[in-house]
């Protein structure tokens, strides 16, 4: 089979499968590398499953709106696999006064881009969610929001990208890009060279040694976040949770297991030992963290957990930007643990840029050289 | 951090022996184990050991564990049960959960000696109440002293397989059958021997169809396979029981030492999933060893000498032991293991059809197929003779590591050499007294006394009886042969019960002289 | 252990079995017919099974089943259970309740 | 439903030939969906209900199939019941206690009759 393509795409994460669903679907002829064995191994299946709007930063918010509005409720159909999309809402708890500003502020800017969220107190917050303890004096609450399964739409795209003739390449690590008569063509393995007129590059935090290959630099750093998993408990609450204290955030699924993340404080420290290694302190803080918010849980077991990076941009927000200076080379990158929920449009906007068609929403504020200070 | 020399995963045959060693040598020792009782599959296993003295054969393995836990406490190990691992991290750290708490300590070293898990076959009604594995057996009978059935069909000719379906019947349980998809039984011929003489039949080449049942499992059809492992239509065969049990083999629990980064195989003649470990069970992780079931599935008898080698390892690497002490006690291990390792069911010689002993005589087929040898076939081995007045019959027929029959008789009627795999000899010349050491001695229940004349026409032979209700002198009742159906009429002569005999009883039966060599079980 | 694994290669059809609706794990119940048809949908590795169907995620965490389904993605592979790579161990090793999973003594 | 008297003394063994007669705790009551029965306590859950000639411990969520006691030694919790209100709990491994409530599972919760 040929190595070449009219589209390379590096990473079989949700942006690289989804981009690749998309180009597939409209007869454009890709190839997907990817460095793990698995599809979807990085920050695809280690993530919360939050579909959220709330919370995001303005720059950000008219992707997720539009994710909502457009693509999450017709996906399952879409894809023919069940991604157990629900939008039911989320709250972001508070219980000081502390946290009240915080998401009183939160809230006011997203009130100011048009987003439908605005602030309760805590009997309210309970005729929402009656599993919350009377310690929640306060929430944000965008009825909007929602989850789904980030491992089922991960796995769907790919699946659909497949059969709908994308080819991807699992254990297939890319070394560099290299540049043909001016332009972005090469994709060199440690076996094999792949040659595509576009190559996006959709690859986490690794994106960044492969971006510097043709001489891009995306300043971006890494973090180890840890989530876990429950047992199935009888359905209990249908939001996506979270917190002004960000000690957790989670949702119950249809499975009726909860998966919940949090942090020990040790993210910017914490290594993984290349093989996406728990720390022994994380989880039993996340747990802590749950059972001040959800006593009933107290007794719920945790069945397994897991640690993955979160490829955190200096500003905040993704790069997703073909490079100018590069023709051929696209970013899709530093998603900064927030790329799930807007991945399915993401990947119908890489599919437009790397047709060089106008895309649907504007990209502006993404772009790969937004680092460089004005006057520059 | 509370922090030992080393943290032992596993209070089992390996994890304690480890303990032992280590703790032998200054180191302090702490082991975990998630039970609430020690000493692993140990105790549950109520029969007699095989191998030689070095490895405490021909005693039950329940004593074995608490000979070892005694050891283990000479020593000042620390053992806590109800602790379950829950994971290894970086460091050596170690994350334990006891009763409410989940406690974080250190080693300097770590061993995994956390055993294996059964494998599990699928069939049509495998997940119905009553379907069990054979180690659940074990537990409830052994451990909890509840019958796992009153009627079971037993899937699995392997030594547990074997083994479990004879402490079913000690515990009062009635075993339908034996089935095995393989062609020849898998485990020890004396283990097979001792089942199908009290009447289970064995189905070789047979596998289950469907278990029966609406809620619980009333009833199994098994069937006969072909070469390929396919039904063959027509040759279905059904039994009424409440109990399916599995015995298809063990895998090693290395999910921990995965998890603490070892490097690992997939190793078929391992079992599956093992940490790549040297000889003294070394991982790639410096300072993280692994011993027993969870470094490749053996016996017990193995593990626990793993487990000392292991031990000294550990101790070695901590300097507790220099280097040239530590490859003494080592070597000494390893040649106690050879011993082990050795004969027809050695590693080595997994899943290979031998069709000799190393003597150059053939194995028997009726054995192999059926679980008994033929009554044809049994004058070929060297254990069977026939002289005037009372004498041994050992009826081991395979080349298996064990010998504490040549010990066991004062009169040195008995040898095996210095090979310990050797089939054992009847030795000319030598007069038995018939004091019936070797038959409670032989942990294959494979040694019968004979005199083929008692009286003018009777013969009497005297057997290993392990049951209840056990028979008084004078009870009539049935002789059975080797395949368990009944031969003559037959009267309980002598009982005799003896501490030295560790629980079994000698059964003398009176049968007519043409049954001598065939009668082996008795039944009333 | 990264071996390259072109996912369009062809792994020939699926075929349904007569034993497809028999269960493989226990736990969450999923089926080898499940298992079979999420192989010829691409998905090539233990871990994406998991990931897709909960196969071995259940409170047993694999357990019980990961052996068998191994040998039934080797199978539809045309592969041996051994070159298969057997999914991530994680803490906890057993189920543990919250309230003691965060009642941690670090003495 | 727990078996009749008759039967659950003989699923104890009274006298083993090797292992001779097993220590016991006390004689204590529980309760399966409802229904008092005899146990030991310090014993396993599922070993007081094995004896008492309980086969079904839970009803599966999808499918609604029974099971029962499978490794019984807490690895497979095949066995889960619902013990004084807790879902999912090991009998195989869980210390039976005086006056434990024991219920059936369905899916995770107590099955509805009982009790």
């Amino acid at each position: 089979m040929a190595d070449t393509a009219e589209v390379i795409i590096i990473g079989g994460g949700i942006i690289g499968c989804a981009a690749a669903y998309y180009l597939a679907r409209g007869g454009v002829s890709v190839i997907v590398l990817e460095k793990s064995s698995n599809i979807g191994d990085g920050g695809s299946s280690r993530n919360g499953g939050g579909v959220r709007q709330s919370g995001r930063d303005p720059r950000e918010l008219p992707l997720a709106l539009y994710g909502v509005e457009h693509m999450w409720p017709m996906l399952s159909e879409e894809l023919g696999v069940n991604v157990e999309y629900h939008k039911e809402g989320n709250l972001r708890l508070g219980k000081t006064d502390r946290h009240r500003e915080i998401l009183q502020g939160l809230t006011d800017r997203a009130v100011a881009c048009g987003l439908d969220v605005n602030m309760i107190g805590g009997e309210e917050v309970r005729e929402i969610n009656p599993y919350l303890s009377g310690e929640v004096i306060c929430a944000s609450w965008c009825p909007t929001d929602g989850h789904a399964n980030p491992l089922a739409a991960t796995l769907g795209f790919y699946m659909r990208a497949r059969s709908s003739g994308a080819r991807f390449i699992t254990g297939e690590e890319v070394l560099r890009i290299e540049k043909v008569k001016g332009k972005a063509r090469k994709v060199v393995t440690a076996g094999n060279v792949y040659e595509g007129g576009k190559i996006i590059v959709a690859c986490g935090y690794e994106s960044r040694a492969l971006a510097r290959t043709v001489g891009i630099d995306v300043p971006m750093r890494k973090e180890l976040i840890e989530a876990l998993v429950t047992e199935a408990e009888p359905q209990m609450f249908p939001q996506m949770l979270g917190t002004a204290d960000a000690d957790f955030y989670g949702h119950q699924t249809e499975h009726g297991s909860f998966v919940f993340g949090g942090a020990s404080g040790f993210e910017d420290t914490n290594e993984d030992g290349g093989r996406n290694m728990t720390m022994s302190i994380t989880a039993p803080e996340i747990c802590r963290g749950i059972m001040k918010y959800i006593p009933k849980l107290a007794h719920t077991k945790i069945v397994r957990t897991w640690a993955g990076y979160e490829d955190v941009c200096a500003d905040g927000i993704p790069v997703i930007s073909p490079v100018g200076e590069v023709p051929g080379l696209i970013l899709a990158c530093a998603f900064t643990g927030h790329g799930f929920g807007i991945a399915p449009v993401v990947g119908k906007l890489l599919s437009e840029l790397a047709v060089e068609q106008e895309t649907f929403l504007d990209l502006r504020e993404f772009r790969y050289d937004r680092f460089i200070p004005c006057g520059a | 951090m509370k922090r030992y020399d080393l943290i032992i995963v596993g209070a089992g045959p390996s994890g304690l022996s480890a303990a032992v060693e280590a703790a032998k040598r200054g180191m302090r020792v702490i082991v975990f184990d998630e039970n609430d009782k020690p000493g692993g599959q140990l105790f549950k296993q109520i029969h007699k050991f095989f191998g030689s003295k070095e490895h405490r054969a021909k005693i039950r393995g329940f004593r074995i564990g608490e000979d070892l836990l005694k050891e283990a406490a000479e020593f000042g190990v620390k053992v806590v049960l109800n602790a379950t691992v829950i994971g290894i991290y970086p460091q050596k750290e170690v994350t334990v959960r006891i009763e409410g708490v989940v406690e974080h300590y250190k080693g300097d070293a770590i061993i995994a000696a956390s055993g294996a898990s059964e494998n599990m076959v699928t069939f049509d009604g495998w997940t119905l109440p009553g379907v069990i594995g054979a180690g659940a057996a074990q537990t409830m009978m052994n451990i909890h002293g509840v019958k796992p059935g009153r009627k079971i069909l037993m899937l699995g000719s392997g030594n547990v397989g074997l083994v479990v379906s004879f402490q079913l019947m000690q515990c009062g349980c009635e075993v339908a059958a034996l089935v095995d998809a393989a062609p020849r039984v898998g485990g020890y011929g004396v283990h097979a021997a001792k089942v199908a003489r009290t009447g289970v039949p064995f189905y070789l080449s047979h596998t289950i169809v469907k278990a029966e049942g609406e809620d619980h499992v009333t009833g199994v059809t098994i069937a006969e396979v072909d070469d390929k492992f396919q039904f063959i239509p027509g040759t279905e065969k059904h039994f009424e029981v409440d109990t399916i049990c599995l015995a298809v083999g063990l895998s090693p629990m290395s999910q921990l030492l995965k998890m603490a980064g070892c490097e690992m195989e997939d190793n078929p003649r391992r079992g599956g999933q093992v940490p790549v470990c040297d000889e003294k069970g070394r991982t790639s992780v410096a300072g993280i060893f692994a011993a027993g079931d969870v470094s490749g599935i053996e016996e017990a008898s193995s593990a626990m000498i793993e487990g000392r080698i292991a031990g000294i390892a550990a101790a070695e690497y901590l300097g507790y032991m220099d280097s040239g002490e530590s490859e003494q006690a080592i070597k000494e291990q390893e040649e106690a293991l050879e011993g082990l390792r050795q004969g027809m069911f050695a590693p080595q010689n997994r899943g290979k059809h031998i069709e000799t002993t190393d003597e150059g005589i053939q194995i028997s087929e009726s054995l192999l197929k059926k679980g008994y040898i033929g009554d044809d076939e049994i004058e070929r081995y060297p254990g069977v003779r026939h002289t005037v007045g009372i004498h041994p019959v050992m009826e081991c027929t395979q080349n298996i590591p064990c010998n504490p029959c040549q010990d066991a008789c004062p009169k040195g009627c008995i040898s095996i050499g210095q090979n310990i795999t050797s089939l054992p000899i009847a030795v000319e010349g030598t007069e038995c007294v018939g004091c019936g050491m070797c038959v409670a001695s032989c942990s294959g229940q494979a040694i019968f006394l004979v005199d083929e004349q008692i009286e003018e026409g009777y013969a009497s032979v005297t057997m290993p009886y392990e049951f209840l209700p056990l028979p008084e002198t004078g009870t009539k009742g049935k002789g059975l042969g080797r395949d368990g159906s009944p031969v003559c009429d037959a009267e309980v002569i002598k009982v005799q019960t003896a501490k030295a005999f560790d629980q079994t009883h000698l059964l003398t039966i009176k049968v007519p002289e043409d049954m001598a060599m065939k009668a082996r079980f008795f039944t009333f | 252990m990264c071996s390259i694994n072109d996912r369009s290669r062809d792994i020939g059809e699926y075929i349904p079995a007569p034993d497809d609706d028999m269960v493989i794990c226990r736990c969450e119940e999923v089926t080898k017919g499940e298992i079979r048809r999420a192989v010829h949908a691409g998905l090539f590795t233990i871990t994406e099974i998991r990931r897709y169907l909960r196969a071995g995620m259940g409170l047993c965490q694999g357990q019980t089943c990961a052996r068998l389904v191994k040998g039934i993605v080797a199978a539809e592979l045309g592969s041996v259970p051994a070159e298969l790579e057997p999914a991530s161990s994680r803490a906890p090793m057993r189920p543990i309740e919250m309230e003691v999973f965060g009642n941690e003594r670090i003495g | 439903m727990a078996a009749e008297w008759g039967m659950i003394m003989e699923m104890r063994i009274e006298e083993h030939p090797i292992l001779g007669v097993q220590e016991k705790g006390k004689e204590v009551i529980f309760f399966f969906n409802g229904q008092e029965i005899k146990g030991y306590e310090g014993e396993p859950i599922a070993a007081a209900l094995k004896a008492a000639g309980v086969m079904v411990h839970r009803y599966t969520k999808k499918e609604h199939r029974p099971r029962g006691i499978f490794c019984a030694i807490g690895r497979c919790t095949d066995c889960v019941m619902v013990v004084d209100g807790i879902p999912n709990v090991r009998t195989c491994v869980t210390p039976l206690k005086k006056g434990m409530r024991v219920q059936t599972q369905d899916g995770v919760e107590a099955m509805k009759q009982a009790e």
